[in-house]
């Protein structure tokens, strides 16, 4: 850690108040740019508090007058997504039932690509795996149409395993990018090791590549995470009634066109649809940096 | 009976490069042969190429008397260990060393009688349960020659295996080796860059440089009668003093001249080596010039010279001087009175010199 | 047993409640309502659902869609006919003629309308203009000289949300005003060009220069809804916009003709945006018979009272009485008879009724810059007619 | 026949990956570019027609001001995420105590979907509703904030959401960095009597070329799919001032059922990808062939 | 003339633990103090302390004469190597040494001249356009001498800055060290595990442990003379051997008995030594057990033992035997015929042999 603080210099008295003067800058600095990250928390949070009536006719950034929580009932399980007034609840399974194989699977099949990128050389695996880099970087909505017709005639249109599958494919570039940059660090004499004990390929990335890779399963786990479950395009292009995910369900709450606006449950609506991804940030964020310096830094 | 390991006409390359050029070497059941040679000079290459762990370009490779040329690893009846232990990190010192043979399919009881016996041996015990993580660097050194002992193969391969721990531990572990070697009559290949390491442990050393080997023999051998500069270079710490000097034989034996800085040549007579051409470089070991008298040395001659730097090192004190234009190093007494500036005697062992051609580099006598 | 899966945008509440109206019918006639609402963008994520489920093969039942775009997926080949039930229940005795040519692709029925939202509104705080001593304005003079006290008096004289549809809708209703019904349809439904590059269509831009002074610094990304609020919390006097704005006024508790007034942009003429339903080409005789269940419903006399009660809006069948209904929506359906008979019901090219999405796209595209920039009319009007020409 | 599975079974792993990102990245790649060369309108045909929607394309106002707005908002969101980044990460470098927090603050808004904050931020851009409000209501009567409905500013008001959105994670990404580097070092350039600040500028932060690089990559590719900030914050507007190629793309895929057109700016888009993507990628695999 | 550096009292904490301890150290102009002991000792810290890196808890500090506790590195007119090297890693050469002076607004021709006295010095020249990545580890060492010989310090402070180099390399920095230090006349701290490196290069060694300093004094008093058992084991390599033994003292000296494996006890008959307890640890070097007249030992006597291992090393050979039921190592002529398993005749010299309490491991001659 690069700690300045604590060079001693020449006056103790005039170094102390420097010193103290500093880190109030210091932390002043900070203080505000964390209003800045927090302000649209802040907006969203008060709104949802606040009665219809308050919104309508006050300041719309301000303290909530008076404390409801009313929207927060109402978007859970009684705003209108269509004909059905359930909230957001039922949505927020579909997405769950997206979310958690998806992220698994290409987790997965990203530490196994990366596991082979890293200590499986073989001829052409370079350009394997740029092409697969590359496949990071294509806009989304270039490949829903083609998308579409695929799944189709796939069998898997509109259904749950087809968005899974669909997010599996455009999160592969990702993962494989993240373990092979773990992966390399990890030295080849581990895996030489283990061929003379007589562990097979399979067998050396099961037991003892995968229970290393912890701290980069953290970093995908999030970065796979948060991408999916705030998925909003395949959502709506590939799913159909029953299977939409909760950004859907959101997105036809907050953005109804010629209807009555309610922006309190607008506002409780995007807290709830964020939350398990702001629960993973504030929980494992600290792995996250950790996973970061561990690996896919490296450059 | 057939070498245990018999390697023909080996090469490697590494696409266009050639990394082990033509290597031949063969060892018999119980042998030690170690493996030394610079940095990147293929010395683990060759030692993967042992294992499997490479496919080799060219030539054959048996061990105990079967063509391992194309098989696998973990059929090639090998165990290795490696420099920096290749312990699974996440598996205990019980899990790493029985893996093996769970990933074999041994059965339960057999293996835990095997992690028994080895870690009685090894005395590792009470470490059993822990993480790699826990161990110190000496301890782990253990767990890695645990999960090659348990193996009980035809041979063993060492890469390395301390050069990462501190002098101290080095020593020990180095004898420990030894006498497992000793005990066990096991025949073993062991890679290091420490000549040391390489003089206590070898029956059978090879010297590489840039994937040729450039001598094969005991250690005495490599140590006494370097077969070029660089071997003698190599091997030996302090390392050997090559002098430039001028040589004028005859029928009695040489006259060697070697330039002072100061003063007149010094010369040496030898008498047992002849027909050496003008221009040689001497070899000389710190050892075989020290105080007169210090050794009963049949062969050793007296000359003044002026002292650079002292250094004692306990044991012995090191003194180094300027003689034909290079700094060399003489071995001493603790007790010496020798001086930085100050002129002292020393004896020149002439029995023990090696000549070396100093175009070639190779060895004249 | 009849089933439809239902593709809407129909989201917010007092149009889910209306929804909710025709998803018990069909249930009460022994249907299965499986719901697909997809709001966002005026139906451009609902359609980008569409696109993806037919290309994908697996087409939803029934889809709101409206004006050309009916046609043009008609043309893709992807929807059904319903002729049948439209001719079994004389649907072209109901609906007003021009309404009624939306439905039909090629001579056959293939959609059914359930509404008639009525674009070309003005909306005034009742309250703001008696204390201002205005009355509702009958030509652009009248507004322009209102707009001109309202603001000496500090007060917003038009409400506006800075959205591209937004100030297309606004566009529209100045132009109806200005080049007259059949300058209209020349300019938004033929693509007259001759019409697009008229002097009358300088003044048309004109106009809206002057109506861009009329709105506050603020108003760009403004929701329309929000402009509605400043009309009736008296921060701002009229808001050009669609009936819809009436069900905010309504949920605010407002009374037509007390609190709010409502009346027809000046000038002649009609503009509708008719919701209505296409159906696509499914596979299995339960979804076909959904289809013609739902087909039928939807024209019904009573879902056309019950949603349109809901709505906003009025039917689009003209033998539905009207009793229950505000006097804005009286006034919508005298108009709307009106201007019918005289050939100056017309089609709102805001709202997708008039054009391909790419021309009415090229032109909105103009409107909006010349609005939200210091574009002269003339280069407004010379865009116009190159955007045009390059949508085709 | 075991054998032969045992050396091939890391190509037999890699396969369906690969097989499937040259069907699902190239393969559609090559069919947007076959639509580009159609007259596809609501759903795609496949009769060439030659480069006449590139025509259209570079005929189209808009077209231009979203291109234009995209080297504008890229550099500006790259370069501005980046140095914050930075600073951040450097001052939170010091020995903060409340770091935890302050990092997760920081980092949040990358968790967030701007679907959800999109009318937030509207609000508080907003010169009635938000921050300009809220000063004038301290009485700073002068006080002016009025980007998002300025059409000159609003791109800015654009970057300003998506720093929010990013920098927390470049931040990340660069304490990581800091992290890394050798403490040694630094001490010993705190014997050689070198100041901090030029601790930083002159030793540290040029050993950090490859986070540089990394951030860099993230960045541009976040810049170039912008998508939801846009429709969240502007709609594209005012009038189509805010517009980027994947706006226009979009609008012109979906919303006006004009998909010969999309496919060619399509196209254009991944042009500026592969100019960007192609010498990083040319990078990061000669790195590794040393 | 006052000590360059004078240490009173040190102590540092890291919150509640005490890393260092009342440490109590003075060299004058010129010494060449050297830190050793195991890892994690303190001796960094204690380093860090003297360059103002950490602050010091108590006690206090003066360089030069000054009082420098409270002052920041940069003005303690110190220059530091590390082990790292902590090159500046994209700065080339010439930039690594001349930035300090650069930031310190020393002019540019002041700079260039400076550069290359220290380049030329080291024989670094033509290195001076490379990046510290494009440099071997022997070369990177140069540069970092370089980088602080160019400060021209009063006092120089190393952070064993040989031990990330391979073993023949380290030799020749030594050497590189201790003859700058001969020539520049400076006054060097210097921080090592390795206690060879400790032996030849310091005019003053001092011996840590925990954090407590266990002995100070030149390294022939610390090698020869060890204040206690962990001194005497730790220092020396071979390490000194320490055997239980007992003695009985009367007037004409000590006979001390050392246990055999599979005979009759050792006696030996030490003259000098009288007054120690019965129970001793008995300190003998391995170069002070050899071939009976190997060495002109005073005090030699002599006995057979049994021989384990015999380690050849090139230029000596060292046998290890069982005695007090301990390894104990010889160190016996190259040319020795010892062989495992056999007995050998060997000298012990009791001119040099230390003692020790087995409890307290105080020395007790
Ligand atoms: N996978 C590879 N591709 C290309 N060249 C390689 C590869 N592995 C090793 N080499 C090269 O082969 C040579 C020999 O390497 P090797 O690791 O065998 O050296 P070494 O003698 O073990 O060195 P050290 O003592 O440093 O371990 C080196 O020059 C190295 O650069
Ligand atoms: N920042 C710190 N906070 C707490 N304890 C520390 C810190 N730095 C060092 N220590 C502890 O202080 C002790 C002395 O560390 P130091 O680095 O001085 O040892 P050392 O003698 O230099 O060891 P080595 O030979 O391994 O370099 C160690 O026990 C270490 O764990
Ligand atoms: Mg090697
Ligand atoms: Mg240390």
């Amino acid at each position: 850690m690069t700690d300045f603080s604590m060079t001693p210099a020449h006056s103790r008295q005039q170094t102390r108040w420097g010193k103290i003067a500093l880190r109030w800058l210091l932390y002043l600095i900070l203080g505000v740019f964390a209003v800045y990250y927090l302000m649209p928390l802040f907006v969203m949070v008060t709104t949802s508090l606040k009665s219809l009536e308050e919104i309508r006719t006050g300041n719309l950034v301000a303290l909530p007058r008076d404390v409801t929580l009313d929207a927060w009932k109402t978007a859970w399980s009684g705003a209108c997504t269509g004909i059905q007034c359930d909230g957001v609840r039922p949505y927020f399974w579909n997405s769950v039932l997206i979310a958690v194989p998806a992220v698994a699977i290409s987790t997965l099949l990203g530490a196994l690509n990366g596991y082979v990128v890293a200590h499986w050389r073989f001829r052409g695996a370079n350009v394997i795996f740029a092409l697969m880099l590359f496949g990071c970087f294509i806009p989304f909505q270039v490949v829903l149409l083609p998308m579409a017709r695929l799944l189709g005639l796939m069998g898997i249109a509109g259904t749950i395993p087809g968005l899974i599958f669909v997010h599996v494919i455009y999160g592969l570039g990702f993962t494989t990018l993240f373990f092979r940059n773990y992966y390399v660090t990890i030295p080849a004499e581990l895996t030489k090791a283990a061929k003379v004990d007589g562990a097979g390929f399979l067998r050396i990335f099961w037991s003892i590549f995968l229970p290393l890779s912890l701290p980069i399963i953290v970093v995908t786990v999030i970065w796979q995470f948060t991408q999916i479950w705030n998925d909003f395009l395949f959502g709506v292009s590939f799913s159909q009634a029953g299977t939409q995910p909760i950004t859907v369900a959101l997105n036809n709450i907050v953005n109804s066109t010629t209807g009555v606006k309610e922006y309190n449950v607008d506002m409780a609506a995007a807290i709830i649809a964020a939350l398990p991804t702001l629960l993973v940030y504030v929980v494992a964020g600290k792995y996250f940096i950790r996973g970061l310096t561990a690996g896919s830094v490296k450059g | 009976m057939a070498p245990i390991l018999d390697i023909k006409n080996l090469t490697k390359n590494y696409g266009s490069v050639e990394i082990l050029k033509d290597i031949n070497v063969a060892i018999d059941q119980g042998d030690f042969l170690v493996l030394v040679g610079p940095s990147g000079c293929g010395k683990s290459t060759l030692l993967n190429c042992i294992a499997g762990l490479e496919p080799i370009s060219g030539g054959s490779l048996h061990i105990g008397g079967q063509d391992m040329t194309d098989v696998s690893p973990k059929d090639r009846d090998i165990a290795m260990v490696f420099q920096s232990y290749a312990l699974y990190p996440t598996m205990s010192v019980a899990k790493n060393i029985t893996f093996g043979m769970k990933v074999r399919g041994v059965d339960a009881a057999t293996q835990a009688s095997k992690l028994a016996t080895v870690a009685k041996q090894l005395q590792i015990e009470k470490l059993l349960d822990r993480r790699p993580g826990q161990l110190s660097g000496g301890q782990r050194q253990r767990v890695a020659m645990g999960r090659a002992l348990v193996r009980d193969p035809k041979l063993f391969l060492f890469d390395e295996p301390l050069s990462n721990l501190d002098a101290k531990l080095r020593v020990e572990m180095r004898t420990e080796i030894k006498e497992l070697h000793q005990r066990l009559g096991a025949s073993m290949v062991y890679v290091t860059h420490d000549q040391i390491e390489a003089m206590t442990l070898a029956t059978k050393i090879v010297v590489m440089k840039g994937g040729v080997i450039q001598q094969v023999g005991t250690p005495s051998e490599i140590y006494n009668r370097p077969a070029n500069l660089f071997v003698a270079d190599f091997m030996g710490n302090p390392a050997m003093n090559l002098i430039p000097a001028k040589a004028r034989s005859d029928a009695a034996g040489t006259r060697i001249e070697i330039a002072r800085r100061d003063s007149a040549p010094i010369v040496l007579t030898d008498s047992q080596n002849r027909n050496l051409p003008e221009d040689v470089v001497l070899g000389v070991r710190p050892e075989d010039i020290a105080e007169p008298g210090a050794r009963a040395a049949a062969n050793a001659q007296e000359a003044d010279c002026l002292v650079d730097i002292v250094e004692p090192a306990g044991a012995d004190t090191y003194v180094v001087m300027q003689l034909g234009g290079k700094h060399v190093t003489a071995r001493l007494h603790a007790e010496t009175d020798a001086t930085p500036g100050k002129a002292q005697r020393l004896a020149f062992d002439l029995g023990k010199v090696s000549y070396f051609a100093p175009d070639t580099g190779q060895r004249l006598n | 047993e009849p089933k439809a899966e239902v593709l809407h945008w129909w989201t917010s509440g007092g149009e889910a409640k209306s929804v909710a109206v025709l998803q018990k019918e069909f249930a009460d006639n022994g249907g299965t309502w499986t719901d697909m609402p997809v709001a966002g963008g005026g139906g451009d994520a609902a359609m980008t659902a569409l696109r993806a489920r037919v290309l994908s093969g697996n087409a939803p039942t029934a889809v709101q869609l409206k004006g050309p775009a009916i046609q043009e997926w008609y043309e893709e080949g992807v929807l059904a006919d319903i002729s049948s039930v439209a001719e079994a229940e004389g649907w072209a005795d109901v609906l007003p003629a021009s309404i009624a040519a939306h439905m039909k692709c090629e001579g056959s029925w293939c959609a059914a309308p359930v509404n008639v939202h009525r674009v070309d509104w003005i909306w005034a705080n009742a309250d703001v203009l008696e204390a201002n001593g205005i009355e509702m304005p009958t030509t652009w003079e009248d507004f322009n000289a209102a707009a001109d006290k309202l603001q000496a008096a500090g007060i917003i004289p038009l409400a506006h949300g800075g959205q591209a549809w937004q100030d297309a809708t606004v566009f529209e209703a100045v132009a109806l005003g200005i080049l007259g019904p059949d300058g209209f349809r020349k300019a938004f439904v033929d693509l007259d060009e001759a019409t697009l590059t008229s002097p009358e269509m300088v003044a048309v831009f004109d106009q809206m220069r002057k109506m861009r002074g009329y709105v506050d610094p603020n108003f760009p990304g403004r929701d329309w809804n929000l402009a509605t609020a400043m009309v009736m919390n008296g921060e701002a006097a009229f808001q050009i916009m669609g009936d819809w704005a009436k069900g905010e006024f309504l949920a605010a508790g407002k009374a037509p003709g007390e609190d709010f007034l409502c009346a027809s942009v000046p000038g002649e003429g009609f503009l509708y945006n008719v919701d209505s339903f296409a159906m696509f080409d499914v596979d299995g005789d339960d979804n076909k018979a959904g289809q013609e269940l739902l087909a039928k419903l939807i024209v019904g006399p009573s879902f056309q009272k019950v949603f349109n009660l809901n709505k906003g809006s009025i039917p689009a069948r003209t033998d539905v009485a009207l009793d229950e209904f505000d006097s804005c929506a009286e006034l919508s359906a005298a108009d709307m008879q009106a201007s019918s008979d005289g050939g100056s019901l017309l089609p709102s090219y805001a709202h997708g009724m008039a054009l391909r999405g790419a021309q009415s796209g090229a032109i909105t595209d103009v409107v909006t810059q010349h609005f939200n920039s210091d574009m002269s009319s003339e280069e407004a009007v010379k865009q116009l007619a190159a955007a045009v020409a390059n949508s085709l | 026949m075991s054998k032969w599975i045992e050396d091939h079974l890391p190509k037999v792993v890699l396969a369906p990956s690969f097989i499937a990102v040259l069907v699902f990245v190239y393969g559609f790649l090559i069919w947007t570019a076959w639509v580009s060369l159609t007259r596809s309108r609501l759903l795609p045909k496949y009769d060439i027609e030659g480069v006449i929607q590139y025509k259209r394309l570079f005929a189209a106002p808009r077209w231009d001001v979203a291109m234009n707005n995209l080297f504008l908002f890229g550099a500006l969101f790259i370069v501005i995420s980046m140095v914050l980044g930075l600073l951040l990460a450097i001052l939170l470098d010091q020995n903060i105590r409340t770091e935890g927090a302050i990092r997760t603050i920081y980092l949040y808004p990358m968790a967030l979907s701007m679907i959800v904050t999109g009318t937030a931020w509207k609000w508080i851009l907003n010169p009635g509703l938000g921050i300009e409000a809220m000063v004038r209501s301290w009485g700073f009567e002068n006080f002016r904030f009025d980007w998002l409905v300025n059409p000159d500013m609003a791109i800015y008001t654009i970057v300003l959401a998506a720093i929010w959105q990013s920098s927390g994670f470049v931040m990340a990404l660069f304490l990581a960095g800091l992290r890394s580097v050798d403490t040694e070092i630094i001490r010993a350039a705190q014997v050689d009597g070198i100041p901090t600040w030029r601790v930083y500028s002159a030793i540290i932060i040029p050993s950090m070329a490859p986070i540089f690089l990394s951030a860099f990559i993230v960045l541009a590719h976040l810049a170039i799919k912008s998508f939801d900030l846009v429709i969240a914050l502007t709609g594209g507007g005012p009038g189509f001032a805010t517009d980027l190629p994947a706006t226009y793309m979009y609008a012109m895929a979906f919303s006006r059922g004009d998909i010969g057109q999309a496919a060619s700016s399509a196209m254009i888009m991944m042009g500026v990808v592969f100019t960007i993507v192609v010498p990083y990628l040319y990078s990061e695999l000669r790195a590794k062939n040393d």
